[in-house]
Formats: structure tokens, C-alpha cells, sequence
């Protein structure tokens, strides 16, 4: 199997997609001659030329909603929102026209629209470009949130996103864009949107986590198991619809959860799950479900802010021994 | 659509009475929820497209019925959606201000002002990258012009070539707020030329004329010379919805635009080209017939059931 | 002490704060001439004239942004976005400059400003006047999130809102319009943000309602009295910051908690409090934190769907029943 | 601020020298994040900013750090601000993109495309209501004016005529992306018109043209006369950011640009006046002193404790 970044996982998802159907479009800041932003849609200019990959202006509103009424026509879009953070100058066309339309029209349209967009949590850009905004897009119905934490994933993920008839908002993190793994080499390889994955199993505690804090939690499990203490480590990998059940199995096993994300504590993703989990497992959980979330503040600008506001290693593991107490 | 001129005056009557019953029926309280009219400007929707094809996409807003009925739909889905029927085009989930019909290239109207609009220019894409020569069309009023999504839509419309028309109804107001009053310069039309986007400033209430600009731009669009916004200058009759009190106007100046009424004034044209008021009048009899019936089949038919509210979330 | 509609305290609180202090104006669509599209700024323009009362193009960004410039101008800005489902199209001028700008830069601005919206929910309107959104900005740091449910709440919180040197989204009901409440007669009569109220005193299990839910909260403990079952009702009238104290102090002593709201379940203000109340409370607790909610659906058109979709008294009564079963 | 020449040219020298120097930081690896260079665009802030006074107001965008220094911001605490320091304008809290000082009138920059410019108009309404005569001037690139909030910005300016200058300083290229291929029409100031805003398209690297079209601008608002938009055609010398390798344009226009020199050429104007090279060596050689000292100044600063991200978020 080739080895892959994350950032050319999704370069490859979104090529291997638009060769397979000419209704998939891509557009964007920056997304063509440029290649991305962040150069995630290197290539995909030379290979499918100027109608289906398209530079955009400025205008975040009618990205969407160009994408929008062009999957109502019947066209299959991407389309590209530079930083999760400006996602307030096109959530009307995300929240009310993209989400909805199925639903009011009664079916007769679908909606397969990926928006993918990024998060620059704990890069050090300051206050607009820091967010982790996956709660607040968790909220709307009708839309599917994912948010791969691995390049293998974010392959597979996107190509079910594109496959998907539904609008999808795929949120990448660019402090993981140069990690690599190795991914299976095969056109159909999907991963499939609203099921959890079991990145670690174990037995004493249920952690789940999300994007950039899987990894920690990983890191943490292993350092845990060497005190003997068991950690399943269940990334969500979608945020909505999120797999319960996956998760309740768990808690029902090790009778303690900690979820660790980068969504503010206050209506974030860890009060989602500890809201659910905490009715679906009471009668099994020893303990009650722990949040490990960045504060309820706005990044400020440099790395010492994101490091102190974010869940790291250290924290996770902190976390999970209390637990155990 | 055929550009017959007993059928141009046909659609103009099917709205005329589809708004006029409508009216009654909200008088009556038997109207659920708010109402808003499409009464005086029923020569912008049948102008505009009468030249349209059903390939052709149309994006409304939330005065949409003229547009739905002068694009084609059905009137008896049409009218059981208004009134939230199951039997409605959506079943009845969209209501008043939600109607579309993909066979029809109708993209559904909506309850955000200006949101329309890069919808319509999205379609005008897909039209585009067809390469069948279909145009898109997006209704909207003067206010929606001061949305945000109007200078954007211009722009990219312009900058991609876009076979966009972006039709702005402009009948003075939004809501109880007279347009004159929030802006620095009257006319819609005039932003157009700042884009690079051509237009043209149309009597609404002229049907001939609306069907002529509409033309104009139409073909400009089919020939891949791009985007074109037209200003048709009109007036609703009617509050903002039905029960406004129109404390915002005077009466006087109601009147004079009923004076201007785009539907008399399109029979004055026939009857002066020679058709008989008989065969005028007994299609304004079988338009009010046809018309009351699909009230009556809307009246008549259930509402969907409270629990289909949980379907259809997801494709 | 004079008895006045929800309307009307809205109107008297603003029309008493800029009598007050001549830094206070009010703009929005169709607020100053007509009055206000629900009739909630009826006589502001005649008392204050069109400086200070003023009706603005159908432009949300701007409505937003000109308050958030105008307040670091000086100015005390009353803004007034029509509908809550709205709030998509100036969410960035809420979230990243009017609930950043104080922080980042480090205190030197404040940041006065009110945001006056409506729910509609329940009021049949269909998919883009019926939504809920007081989670979707309670995610936001920096931003105070009211929601009074009586008039009495409506005039005293508003009042204070006005007088808050921080950015507060002010959510009115327009299916509460009509209801009538005595309220003190007094210019500096204030309802202090971020305290919850204990709307009734109960033993047996706590409600936590919020918005168009309170009534109905206090209709069940009514009715539940009835059979013995003593019900506490808890009104947090801010939804940001949220008064967990007053929350987690009833749910100790009563071991079981009832949250009841308009906002969706899912990433809504349910989850948010279960989180909470289910961490502080968990050895406390007989029961999990139930959570009654719409579902995770758009509203569409008509009152059959609303009924359906929303909490009544009836299903209060039963979830509490549960909870006691 | 004053007119006179010298105290022009300083003003112009000190923004070339702190991004010259902040240039030698990046390439050092001493520079903590994102540089957005305001090489080559000095005549554009020293310009409009040398007809303000510390009443009026300014706000910024990304590309901020020539806005700051024109009105007036002090240089140490600008420059510690840069590298997030705790000695900043805000205490380090907002970087490279962020800096204030309401003394000044100095409203922030922006992480966001287009987010300045309600808040502008903000400004100028809270100046207007004042009644004393000050005007807000909001900066932003040609780019931001494909944003929604340009369109809805203008058409309120002008509705409420306010005293808001829009100054939008066309450097060609947004991103890595030539103005040119996101719009149908390549002059910014061409849209004021159809909105009813004043406009002008001036030379960007002439200091004395920028200026006097401030002025006019200015007068035209303190007069209540209402909003200006002022295009200033000029060019960004560095990439977007640093280490951006500018594949999108080619060697030879920058080179082309680069003779357009806004500082030499008021230089020599300077010199055609009578001004002493010498004067000038040695004001060169002051501000180049000065500056350093600020970079020193800002390197030795301490950052700001981590904790301090707890305060602050609410007043
Ligand atoms: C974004 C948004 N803002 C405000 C409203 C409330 N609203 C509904 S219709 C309307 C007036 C629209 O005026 P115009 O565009 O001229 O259309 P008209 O009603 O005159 O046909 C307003 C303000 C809305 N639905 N959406
Ligand atoms: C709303 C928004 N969209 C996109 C970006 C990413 N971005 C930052 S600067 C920039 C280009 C701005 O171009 P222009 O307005 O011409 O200013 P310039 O950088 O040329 O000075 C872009 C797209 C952003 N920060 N905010
Ligand atoms: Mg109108
Ligand atoms: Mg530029």
C-alpha cells in the first residue's frame, strides 16, 4: 500500500472522484492555479481544466451557494471554504438552503454538496483563524459533518462525502496535513460517513476523540498501558450524525468516558456526547462523563496560547488517571 | 412556453385569480399562516417567462406564486402547497413560501431575502457546464438588492459569463419600508454596469415589454454572452402580506398604480388587436373556474401527516 | 405596580434606557417608521427621532457590523436582526468582531451592543422562521446570550443588556408577544444576566426550561403537584453564560433533572446542560439527565408540524413521570 | 496629522523600514507566524492618513502595519504587537493581524476578507451622530470588494450619507489569485456610481495624488456631503505573505513595479524641490535607527503569559 500525507490523501480522493464522475466540480480561493491554500488541490487544474476546477472570488456566500443551486441543477460540487472560521459569511446558505432543501422540497432535490473547509486550531494564527467550529455545524439538521483525524481517513472519507447525496461538511486540520500513512490503492476504498472507529481497543477507559486529539489520545493510551491501565480510543470521525452506538458499546465495557476535542467545552462536541452517553450508559458509568476541551476563550495570537488552551498528551493522560481514581 | 398572446394573458389571469381567491380565503381565516400577494405585478412573471423553456431554471423568493404559475406549475399541487396540503407540490412542508418543481427547472422560492441569488447563479453554472444552452433566472425585489449576496452574484456572474438573468421586481417597498429610503440611488439597474453586468430598466406592468427585454437578455445568455440584470419598475397592490395595514403609503397612490393594472391594460391590448371580449370573457370565466377548483381541491385535502416531519431529513 | 405585555416591556425598557443615556440608538429593518415588524419599537421614532431610531436597507452584515463599529465609536447601539433564523448571514460580525474585540485587543474596546432577534418557532411559519438557535451562539466566547421568558424577565434583562458593557444576543419570542405580567415600575429595575430563577420551588425533580418552555414547565408542576409530585422549575433566562450553580444546587437536592427546550437536542442547550448538571450532580443523581427537545428535523410549513414537533405540557408530565418512575 | 513634506516622506520611510526589517526577522526565523508585507503600498496609507486627524477613525485589514504607522500608532508597541509580544498595542493578544488604539482612532485590523468595512461604516455613523465633523476611513484590498459587505457598505454609506471613506487599495492580486480572472470589470471604483457613491481611481504610488484625493474625499465628508470610494492602483511587492513563492506573477512585472518606487519617487520629488540629500541620508539613516530600536525593542519583550488567554473575555 502507498504511504500518503493527509494533505495528498485529499488531493487523491477528490482526483479519483471527479475521474470517475464528470459531475463533480471543485471550486474555490485559490483552489486552481494555485493549488490550495494550503496546496490541497495540487494537480487537479492541469487534470480536469478550468470548468471543473475554478478559482472563485472572494465571496464565501455564493461559494456555497453557487454550490448550492449548482447540485440542484444537478452537478455534483466542492466546494472550498479557506478557514473554518469564515464559516459566519455563508452559514445561511449552509444552515438554510444547503441543509434544508431537501427536506422542504420534499425530496425531489438532492443535495450532494461536500464543503470542505479547515481548521487551523493551535497553529498560532490568532483569533480568526482558530476555530473549532464543528459543534456549531453539528446543530443544524440535515447536514453531515465529518472530520477525519488520519490521512487514510481523510481519503476514504471524502470519497464517500463526494458519493454522498446529502451536503456534507468535511472539516480538514491543517496541523495535520504533512502526517502520512499508508492507504489502500484501490478506487472504491470508502469509509463510511456516521460510524465510529475503534481506533485503540481497551478496557478500563473510554476515550473519545476527535481531529487533531486523536493522536494524543493515542499517545496517552500507550503511555497509560504502561501503568496497566486499558484505553479504547474511539474517534467519532463524523461528527453528525455521531455513532452512539459505537460508543455506548464502549462505555457499557469500561464504565468510564473522557471525550477530548478542540470544540469549546460550553455547546461543544464533548457536551454532546457526555449529554447522550451520560443518559445511554448512567446505570453502567462508575464515574461521570469528563470533558477535556480548550476554555471557553478566543485564541489569541501564538503558539503559547494554543498550547496552553489545548487538551495535550499530558492533559489526556491527567485526565484518564483521575478517572481511575 | 409558448408566446401566443391569448396564452401570455391566460397565465397573467391564472395568477390574478389565484391571488384574488387566495385574498378571499384569508379573509375568511381559512389561510394558514401569511399571505404575500403577487396582485399588480403579474406582468414581471409572465414576461419574463414566456420565454423560458421547461430546461430552463428559475430561482424564486418569497412572492413566488407568479413566478411558479407563469413557469408552469401544476395549479392544483400549487395551490394544496399554499396551503400546506399533503397533496402540494412538497407535499405541503414547504408552504406559502416554498414551491419548486425540477421537471419544471423551478428551484423553489424561499424565506431568506437574497439567498436566492447564488443559487441562481449556481444553476446558471451547471447550465453553463451543460452546454445546452439553458439560462437561469433569479426573481428577487428592490430590497434584496441591498443583501450582500446581490454584488456578489453580479460579480461572479460577470467574471464567469454566466447565462444569469437576475430579474429585480421593484415595486417600491420591502415590507413597511419604502426602498427610496434606504438607499443612495434609486435605480437597481444602474449597480449592474460597476460589475461588468448589462441591464435594462423595463415598465413591469407592461407584459409585451418585460417579454421583450426578457428576450433580449435571454438570447444574449443562450449565445454565451453572459449575465443581465433587469429592473422591472411595478407594485404590489397589497401589504406586504395580506392584513398589513399599508400604513406606509397613501391610498392615492395605491390607486394610481391600479390604474396601471398590467392585466387590464394587456386586455385593452388584445381587444385594440382585435380579439372578441366575448372569447375574453369566457376565458376569464374558465380561468376562475379552473382556478376555484384547485382551491377547492386544496381546502379539500388532508394535511400531511405530523409524523412525516421526520422523514426526508436525509436523501 | 402596572400589568404590561412581553411586547411592550421590550418597548418600554428600550424606550427607558435611551431616555437615560442619549448614547443608546436603535436600527434594524422596519423598526423605526412601522414600528417594528412584530411591533416591538411601536413609539421610538416619535420619541427620539430618526438619529436614534432608524430603519436600515435589508442588509444583516451590516446591521450587525455598523453596531460593532458604532460601539467602538462610543455609541450604545441597539441592533435588531428579524428573525434568529437570520442570523447565518452576520454571524461572522457577531462571533469573530463582536464577541473577539474586547479580548483581543486586550480590553481597550468595549463592546455595548444589544442584538435584538425573534424565534418564531411554533408559530407555523415553515423551514426559515422556526428555528432555535440560542445553542448555535451559545458556542461563542465573548458573547452574552439572553432569552426571557415572561415580560417582567423581558424588561429587566433587556434593560441590563443595554447597560452591559459586552455584546448580548437579546432572543425574543413572538408566540410570547401577547402575554401579560405585572411589572415594577421602576427606571432601574434590572433582572441581573447570567442568574438562572427558580421560577417554582419543588422537591422531587428539576426542570430546567427555557424560553416558551417555562410556561409549559410551570403548567406540568401543576398539574403533577396534583399527584404528589413536587416539581422545581428553573428558568435560566441567560443561555450564556449559563447559572450552573443555581442548576446543580436544585438538582442535588432533588436527584433528578428535566431539561426542556426549544433548541434541538443534538450539540443543543439540553446536551449542554446534562453535560454539565450530569458531571457536577453524577453522584447526586437517581436518574440521567433527560433531555426533551424537537427532534433533529427542520420545521416545515404549519402549526400540525410544530405541535408535534415541540415539548408540550402533556409530554413534560410524562418525561417527569418517567423520571419519577 | 501634518502635511509638511518631510514629515511625509519619514512616515512613508518608516513603514518601508519596518517591513524591511521585518523581512530580515522572517528569513531568520524570528518571526512567529504570518508576515503580510506592506512593501511598495507605502503611499497608499501615508497618504490617505496625512489628512486625518486623531479623531478620526481608522480600520484596518490583514495587511495592517502601514495603516497603523500612517495614523500615528507608536512604534515599539506596534512592533512588539507583530511578534505577539507582552509590551504590544494589545498586550501581544493579536498579532500580525490585529492591532488598535482607540486614542487614535485606530479600530483593529481583521482576520476576515471584508469584515472592516461595516464596522467602518459604523464608525462613520457614531461620527456622523457626534456632529464633529469626523470622518472613518476604512482600508481594504481589491478582493475584499468581491465580499457581500462592500456592495451593502456603500449602498448605507450613501443612504445615510455618511462620512466614510472607502479606500480600497488595488495591489492586482488576492491570494495568490490576479484580481483580473475573479471579476467581469477591473475597476473597484466603477461600482460606487450604481450604489451613488462618489469615486476616484488614483495613482497608488503617488503619495501627492493619494493625498490630494484624500483631501477632496475628506472635505466632501466633514461637509456632510456623504461617502467617497477611492481606488488606489498599486502593488504589493512581497507575496501574499512571506515565503510566498509568487508562481502567479512574473519576475519581470514586479521588477516593472518596483521602478514605481512610491518612496524613490517622492524622494526625488523631494530633491527637485530643493531638499538636501544629505537631510534626506540622514532621515533615512534616523528612521532606520529608530526602527531597529523597535525590533530590538520587541525581540527582548517577553511573551505574554499563557494564563492570560483566561482574561479579557468579557469587559
Ligand atoms: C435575510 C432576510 N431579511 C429580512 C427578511 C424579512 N423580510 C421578508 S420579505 C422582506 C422584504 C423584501 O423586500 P423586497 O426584496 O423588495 O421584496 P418584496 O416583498 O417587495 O417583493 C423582508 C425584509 C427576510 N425574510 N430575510
Ligand atoms: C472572508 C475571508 N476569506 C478569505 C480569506 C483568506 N484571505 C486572506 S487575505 C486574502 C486576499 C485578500 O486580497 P485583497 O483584499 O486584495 O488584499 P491584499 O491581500 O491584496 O492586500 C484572502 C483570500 C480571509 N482571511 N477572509
Ligand atoms: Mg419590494
Ligand atoms: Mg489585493
Amino acid at each position: 500500500m502507498p504511504t500518503k500525507t493527509y494533505c495528498w490523501a485529499i488531493i487523491d480522493a477528490m482526483r479519483e472522484e471527479m475521474a470517475r464522475d464528470d459531475k463533480v466540480f471543485l471550486m474555490g480561493e485559490d483552489v486552481a492555479a494555485a493549488g490550495g491554500a494550503f496546496g490541497a488541490s495540487r494537480g487537479l487544474l492541469d487534470a480536469f481544466g478550468p470548468i471543473r476546477v475554478r478559482d472563485t472570488p472572494i465571496s464565501e456566500e455564493i461559494i456555497v451557494g453557487m454550490g448550492v443551486g449548482a447540485a440542484m441543477a444537478g452537478r455534483r460540487p466542492i466546494v472550498e471554504i479557506m478557514f473554518i472560521d469564515f464559516l459566519g459569511l455563508c452559514l445561511d446558505q449552509i444552515a438554510n438552503q444547503a441543509a434544508k432543501s431537501h427536506y422542504i422540497y420534499d425530496g425531489m432535490f438532492k443535495m450532494p454538496l461536500v464543503i470542505r473547509t479547515s481548521s487551523a486550531v493551535e497553529m498560532g494564527i490568532g483569533p480568526h483563524h482558530s476555530q473549532a467550529w464543528e459543534a456549531l455545524v453539528g446543530h443544524i439538521p440535515g447536514l453531515k459533518v465529518v472530520m477525519p483525524s488520519t490521512p487514510r481517513d481523510a481519503k476514504g472519507l471524502l470519497k464517500s462525502a463526494i458519493r454522498d447525496d446529502n451536503p456534507v461538511i468535511f472539516i480538514e486540520h491543517i496541523a495535520m496535513h504533512r502526517i502520512k500513512e499508508e492507504i489502500e490503492d484501490d478506487e472504491d476504498f470508502l469509509i463510511p460517513i456516521g460510524k465510529a472507529d475503534v481506533k485503540r481497543a481497551g478496557s478500563d477507559v473510554s476515550v473519545v476523540a476527535s481531529g487533531l486529539m486523536v493522536a494524543r489520545a493515542l499517545a496517552a493510551a500507550e503511555r497509560l498501558a504502561g501503568d496497566g491501565i486499558s484505553v479504547e480510543v474511539i474517534d467519532p470521525r463524523t461528527i453528525s450524525p455521531l455513532d452512539f452506538d459505537t460508543i455506548s458499546a464502549s462505555v457499557s465495557k469500561t464504565s468510564r468516558c473522557l471525550v477530548v476535542s478542540s470544540s469549546h467545552k460550553n455547546f461543544g462536541f464533548g457536551s454532546e456526547v457526555a449529554a447522550e452517553i451520560g443518559e445511554r450508559c448512567f446505570f453502567d458509568l462508575d464515574q461521570p462523563v469528563r470533558r477535556l476541551s480548550p476554555p471557553f476563550t478566543p485564541a489569541p495570537f501564538g503558539r503559547q496560547f494554543d498550547q496552553f488552551l489545548n487538551p495535550d498528551t499530558d492533559a489526556i493522560v491527567a485526565a484518564v488517571r483521575d478517572l481511575m481514581a | 412556453m409558448t408566446q401566443d398572446p391569448i396564452t401570455l394573458y391566460r397565465s397573467m389571469l391564472v395568477i390574478r385569480e389565484c391571488e384574488a381567491q387566495l385574498n378571499e380565503l384569508f379573509a375568511k381565516n381559512l389561510f394558514p399562516g401569511y399571505i404575500h400577494s403577487y396582485l399588480g405585478q403579474e406582468a414581471c412573471a409572465v414576461g419574463i417567462c414566456s420565454g423560458l423553456n421547461d430546461t430552463d431554471y428559475i430561482v424564486s423568493n418569497h412572492r413566488g406564486r407568479g413566478h411558479y404559475l407563469a413557469k408552469g406549475m401544476a395549479l392544483k399541487p400549487m395551490m394544496a402547497e399554499m396551503l400546506g396540503k399533503a397533496t402540494g407540490i412538497c407535499g405541503g412542508r414547504g408552504g406559502e413560501m416554498h414551491a419548486a418543481d425540477p421537471a419544471l427547472g423551478i428551484l423553489g422560492g424561499n424565506g431568506i431575502v437574497g439567498a436566492g441569488m447564488p443559487i441562481g447563479a449556481g444553476a446558471a453554472l451547471a447550465a453553463q457546464m451543460d452546454g445546452l444552452g439553458a439560462v437561469a433566472v433569479v426573481f428577487f425585489g428592490e430590497g434584496a438588492s441591498n443583501n450582500g449576496a446581490f454584488g456578489e452574484t453580479l460579480n461572479v456572474a460577470a467574471a464567469w459569463n454566466l447565462p444569469l438573468i437576475m430579474v429585480c421586481e421593484n415595486n417600491l417597498y420591502a415590507e413597511m419600508t419604502p426602498f427610496a429610503q434606504t438607499v443612495g440611488q434609486p435605480d437597481v439597474a444602474a449597480r449592474a454596469t460597476g460589475y461588468g453586468v448589462a441591464s435594462e430598466i423595463v415598465d413591469g406592468n407592461d407584459v409585451l415589454a418585460v417579454r421583450a427585454a426578457a428576450g433580449r437578455a435571454v438570447e444574449r445568455a443562450r449565445a454565451g454572452e453572459g449575465p443581465t440584470l433587469l429592473e422591472l419598475k411595478t407594485y404590489r397592490w397589497g401589504g406586504h402580506f395580506e392584513g398589513d395595514p399599508r400604513k406606509y403609503r397613501t391610498r392615492e397612490e395605491e390607486a394610481e398604480w391600479k390604474a396601471r393594472c398590467p392585466v387590464a391594460r394587456y386586455r385593452r391590448h388584445l381587444v385594440a388587436l382585435g380579439v372578441e371580449a366575448d372569447r375574453l370573457g369566457s376565458l376569464e370565466a374558465a380561468v376562475a373556474a379552473e382556478v376555484a377548483e384547485a382551491v377547492t381541491f386544496a381546502l379539500d385535502s388532508p394535511l400531511p401527516p405530523p409524523e412525516s416531519a421526520l422523514l426526508k431529513v436525509f436523501a
